[in-house]
């Protein structure tokens, strides 16, 4: 179903969720956006150029998040301390790697309450990117700058209009009142659409991916790429996808608390015996790779990776990942 | 929703110095609430392992060293190495811990009805083989089974985890059990030499014959060799792996090898999947 | 390509040809273009694939504790690095036998941020001509002056020109000024204290703890750092701003002596942290209190390790 | 000044700094709740993060008391400690903190009672500046216990 939103009413809708919600939407804080809730439907910067520097993925799984406050040994979980909330104008990439996580967090045989908990309470308000960046590559990876998957609600930018493409009930809820859009203004969105996936750049190949990474495993391959790589988690923590954590007990605050975590970090893997299974850096690297260009794609037929680019323009030696599949794919073992 | 990282209030029922040198001691854990009992029998298998924790020194996963019907405990046997554990070797019967689990996969002895069965261990890593060895002699259970061997080694006698149990073995006339020590020690009436050593003179048939084999890296490189002489198919060798964990349900990341999660996946697999496996240990 | 790529490239072809050392350690064109990516060359036709310019951003002496320790290395060496290199050699870190200085006057790395932050975040080409830098986006050139878009550290470099070089590619600059140097930290300092406290904190509040400070400065090298130790833990393990801060101050203090003001930490911080000012503050104490600044000499030991009994005097009670 | 508020204070003292035996006995039994005594082998010891840490805890003041410069057990364990504290203490101040908040007590043989009255400077000086307010970051409530 296709809504139509004049811009100007924007503002007067987001105040309208306020009432009943928390609105999460990009917030300008110096020289990047972050998703913050919003106190004033002004706040809302939907205009941010690149992603935010900051992962929305941190609205779903805090990077410090309190799992139990501890009480003379008892253990009260907090999973339900959460309430309805809006997320607006989260981009596609972002959204897609939700619905990634969905499959870590929410499939087998146990659930992560806390993700779970977080997931239903949440309505995502996705606004497409009618200009991708340089360092977007997205359509690369089995999505595109306007991937539907996983949204409530699509925005697309037609000039003086969004137009809603309304998914399902969560986004009916927020949407439903709006008109229509006109068959017009619905072509026009998918001239947006089209022109925006188009213009994108095609950097690697993802054909064979999976195997072509598990037949470099002993490769010289890992060792001459991750030469530049300093070992820091930048790529990680600003990755929408990466989902690792460690769970840590602050006896100071009477909390067990869960921190996002890096297979990039030598302690991650460091066992108490000393003996530690991934001891440089190559093995780190190429952990960091294969998660999503291999096991990911063995156990969710997905790989996973978004194509926000993060790790891309914040690395702090330029080591582009991808370049590094690029090389992947290319190398012959001599 | 159930809240699998939320621990379950157990308490410490009794301690036991295992080893000469006091560094393994086992802990035996009762529950504070019978619904708990109930819930953690219902699902237990020998080779599944538990979280414990001690709020302030954080969680360690523990492989379960009991057999469901030695009675209402749940017993750890655990070297004093890191922060955990050294916290917990201070710790005496009366106080309480907390637990998760159990977790993982367990070995799957149900699959091995009318099998042989071929128990391998070596030091510390005997206590997950210990549960299984048990269970298998629970009387009802014992006779699903054909024979019963347990090949256990150690550096030297004082390091043989649950002597008294394991004297009991030798009575017995549906068990074959052989110790060896690394370097002969007078008054040692048993085995000299390393595992793989003794299990190439013991020569276990590997005709309808599952084993299970648990030790230190070397002891394993150099088994399973001896296992493939004696005919046992990668199939039909388990081991049960290790890796540091957090979660213990497959969702923290780090205990991966390829894509398979040591806690959830594992920690029991057989050397026919490990080598489909990258070598990521 | 510039004069000092050319040179460069001659000499990493020459050094590996005749077996002086076993990699040379340089810059690559990158694929930002407003970033060079580290290089590590170890055959002499690969010697092409170096450049050198103001996009070099990394400070390649980072890397020296990360290579294997029998490896002879040859390493481009502008003053922050030549500076990291002695006073790594200092501490014990590096053999300096092993080491091939290739050192390179510096004029100064551009900020990709500043530039960013003016022409938004699409650049498909830089290039250096002269005292400017053109930058294309898609929406067309433009030009900056050099000196206008040079990160802080570099505007405030006291030694452009690298120390105890094995060779120097180009001609020597003119020493920094101390007075603009310092000039920052004394602005801060006579700051009141509220509004110091309330700069801090906002600038840690951003932190994420990836710690790509530590990892893109040459000094930074324990194997355990304090924040991974677990027994006991000395700070919050969380982003908060216990937890932070404690970062950004301990980070800092660890520095005191042995920072070489490239602002490499700047650089790398993927959330834009300023974090000089608080090592600027304690090198500028060490210079004050014991005269003393890193690379100064291939000898002296740092303060907080050369501490005697002339001390005596020095502190009241 | 809120009349009941009491400064909290930690003591980070040198083992072998009181060599007045009496001193040294009241501090290990006579010091008020309100400050807390962290004995270390030697001021060498004390990590500037000890510091820190008390600091953001919420310490109002802090008092190292170490011995003279060539009187360290350790031979120049202190000089070290002289010369990182001096600079930690510049430093927090740089940040915001009151440089009154750290106190040094480097104590001679003769000094008998010279701690007590370090300890009632201090205290002194900290009532007239107020609690901590800046670098506090872990809440324990006023009045709590350190």
């Amino acid at each position: 179903m296709y809504k139509v939103l004049p811009k100007t009413d924007l503002p007067k809708l987001i105040g309208r969720w306020m009432e009943q919600a928390t609105v999460y939407a990009p917030v300008r804080q110096g020289d990047f956006t972050k998703f913050e809730p919003l106190s004033d439907p002004a706040q809302a910067d939907l205009y941010y150029a690149a992603n935010t520097r900051y992962p929305p993925k941190s609205l779903f799984l805090p990077q410090s998040e309190v799992m139990f406050r501890v009480k003379d040994g008892e253990f009260e979980s907090t999973e339900d301390e959460v309430s309805s909330r809006v997320i607006l104008g989260i981009h596609s990439c972002d959204t897609r790697a939700l619905q990634l996580l969905d499959g870590v967090f929410l499939t087998g045989d146990y659930q992560d309450p806390y993700w779970a908990k977080k997931r239903e309470q949440t309505t995502l308000v996705v606004l497409g990117c009618a200009d991708p960046c340089e360092t977007c590559f997205c359509t690369s990876v089995g999505s595109g700058p306007f991937d539907k998957r996983g949204a409530d609600v699509m925005l697309i930018d037609i000039g003086d209009e969004y137009v809603a493409d309304v998914r399902n009930e969560k986004g009916q809820a927020l949407f439903g009142h709006l008109p229509d859009a006109s068959r017009e203004q619905i072509d026009k969105s998918r001239q947006v659409q089209a022109a925006a996936a188009a213009g994108m750049k095609k950097p690697f190949e993802t054909e064979g991916i999976k195997d072509k990474l598990y037949s470099l495993f002993d490769s010289d391959f890992w060792p001459k790429i991750q030469q530049s790589c300093l070992g820091c988690g930048a790529c990680t923590f600003l990755c929408p996808t990466c989902y690792c954590f460690d769970i840590v007990d602050e006896a100071q605050r009477n909390e067990r608390v869960r921190n996002w975590d890096t297979c990039m970090f030598r302690i991650y893997s460091q066992e108490a015996s000393g003996h530690n299974p991934r001891p440089t850096n190559t093995e780190r690297v190429r952990q960091r790779i294969m998660h999503k260009y291999a096991y990911f794609v063995e156990l969710y037929d997905e790989i996973g990776c978004t194509g926000c680019g993060r790790c891309v323009r914040y690395c702090p030696v330029d080591l582009d990942i991808r370049q590094i599949i690029r090389s992947a794919q290319a190398w012959e073992e001599s | 929703m159930h809240n699998p990282y939320k621990p379950i209030p157990m308490r410490i029922a009794r301690t036991v110095v295992e080893t000469d040198d006091q560094s393994l001691k086992s802990f035996e854990l009762v529950f504070e609430r019978e619904a708990d009992r109930e819930k953690f029998f219902a699902k237990y298998r020998p080779g599944q392992f538990c979280q414990l924790s001690i709020f302030g020194k954080g969680e360690a996963p523990f492989g379960v060293a009991s057999a469901a019907w030695e009675g209402d405990f749940v017993r750890f046997t655990i070297n004093k190495i890191g922060v955990f554990t050294r916290a917990i070797h201070k710790m005496k019967s009366g106080d309480a811990i907390s637990m998760r689990g159990p977790l993982g996969n367990g070995f799957p002895i149900e699959d091995w009805k009318g099998s042989n069965i071929l128990i391998i261990g070596g030091g510390y890593a005997f206590t997950t083989l210990f549960a299984l060895a048990q269970h298998l002699l629970a009387p009802e259970i014992r006779s699903q089974y054909n024979d019963l061997t347990v090949i256990y080694g150690a550096r030297e006698p004082g390091l043989f985890l649950y002597k008294e149990e394991i004297e009991t073995w030798y009575k017995r006339d549906d068990i074959n059990l052989y110790q060896a020590i690394d370097r002969p020690v007078e008054g040692w009436s048993h085995f000299v030499g390393y595992v793989p050593t003794v299990t190439k003179e013991i020569a276990p048939s590997a005709e309808n014959t599952v084993s299970f084999v648990c030790g230190p890296p070397v002891m394993i490189k150099f088994t399973l060799p001896v296992l493939d002489e004696l005919g046992f198919p990668p199939e039909r060798i388990y081991t049960s792996l290790e890796k540091r964990m957090k979660c213990g349900i497959g969702k923290c990341g780090r205990c991966n090898v390829g894509h398979k999660y040591i806690c959830k996946d594992g920690p029991v697999f057989t050397f026919a999947e490990l080598r489909e496996l990258p070598a990521d240990l | 390509m510039n004069q000092l790529t050319f040179a460069i490239r001659q000499e990493a072809a020459r050094i590996l040809e005749e077996n002086v050392v076993d990699v040379v350690i340089g810059f690559e064109v990158g694929t930002l273009p407003l970033k060079a990516q580290p290089a590590f060359i170890t055959r002499k036709e690969e010697a092409e694939k170096l450049v050198y310019n103001g996009f070099c951003q990394n400070n390649l002496a980072a890397y020296l504790t990360r290579r294997p320790k029998e490896e002879r290395i040859g390493i481009i060496c502008r003053g922050c690095e030549s500076r990291a290199v002695r006073a790594l050699v200092i501490e014990h870190q590096h053999d300096r036998d092993k080491l091939y200085l290739i050192g390179v006057p510096c004029t100064g790395i551009i900020d990709w941020r500043k530039i960013e932050r003016q022409v938004g975040e699409n650049t498909l080409q830089a290039v250096e001509e002269g005292d400017e830098v053109i930058v294309t986006t898609r929406d067309g050139e433009h030009r900056f002056q050099r000196v206008d878009v040079l990160h802080d550290s570099c505007k405030r470099c006291l030694h452009p020109n690298p120390v105890g070089a094995d060779i120097v590619l180009g001609d020597p600059l003119p020493e920094g000024d101390p007075e603009r140097a310092w000039a920052p930290v004394l602005e801060f300092e006579a700051l009141p204290p509220e509004e110091r406290y309330a700069y801090f904190v906002q600038e840690a509040e951003r932190c994420i703890r990836c710690y790509a400070c530590r990892e893109a400065c040459p000094m930074c090298y324990c194997t355990e750092c304090f924040v991974d130790y677990t027994t006991p833990r000395w700070a919050e393990s969380m982003i908060t701003p216990s937890g932070t801060q404690a970062w950004h101050i301990i980070r800092a203090f660890h520095q005191t002596g042995r920072c070489v003001s490239c602002g490499a930490c700047e650089r790398a911080c993927p959330m834009d942290i300023k974090m000089t000012y608080l090592v600027d503050k304690l090198s500028y104490d060490m210079v004050q209190q014991y005269g003393f600044e890193v690379g100064a000499s291939d000898e002296e030991q740092p303060p907080f390790a050369a501490f005697t009994l002339d001390d005596r005097n020095r502190f009241v009670r | 000044m809120n009349d009941t508020w009491t400064p909290r204070i930690v003591v980070f003292q040198c083992q072998y700094s009181l060599y007045c035996e009496a001193d040294q006995k009241w501090m290990d039994t006579q010091l008020p709740p309100h400050i807390k005594l962290i004995k270390v082998p030697c001021t060498g010891r004390i990590s500037p993060l000890f510091v820190l840490n008390a600091i953001q805890g919420g310490a109002d003041g802090i008092l190292v008391s170490g011995c003279q410069p060539e009187k360290c057990h350790f031979k120049e364990g202190n000089l070290g400690a002289r010369r990182q504290l001096d600079e930690f203490r510049r430093f927090l101040t740089y940040l915001g903190m009151e440089e009154e908040r750290i106190r040094f007590a480097w104590i001679d043989l003769s000094e008998r009672g010279r701690i007590q009255q370090e300890l009632a400077d201090l205290e002194e000086t900290i009532r007239t500046i107020g609690p901590i307010r800046r670098l506090v970051t872990r809440a324990i409530p006023v009045g709590e216990k350190l």
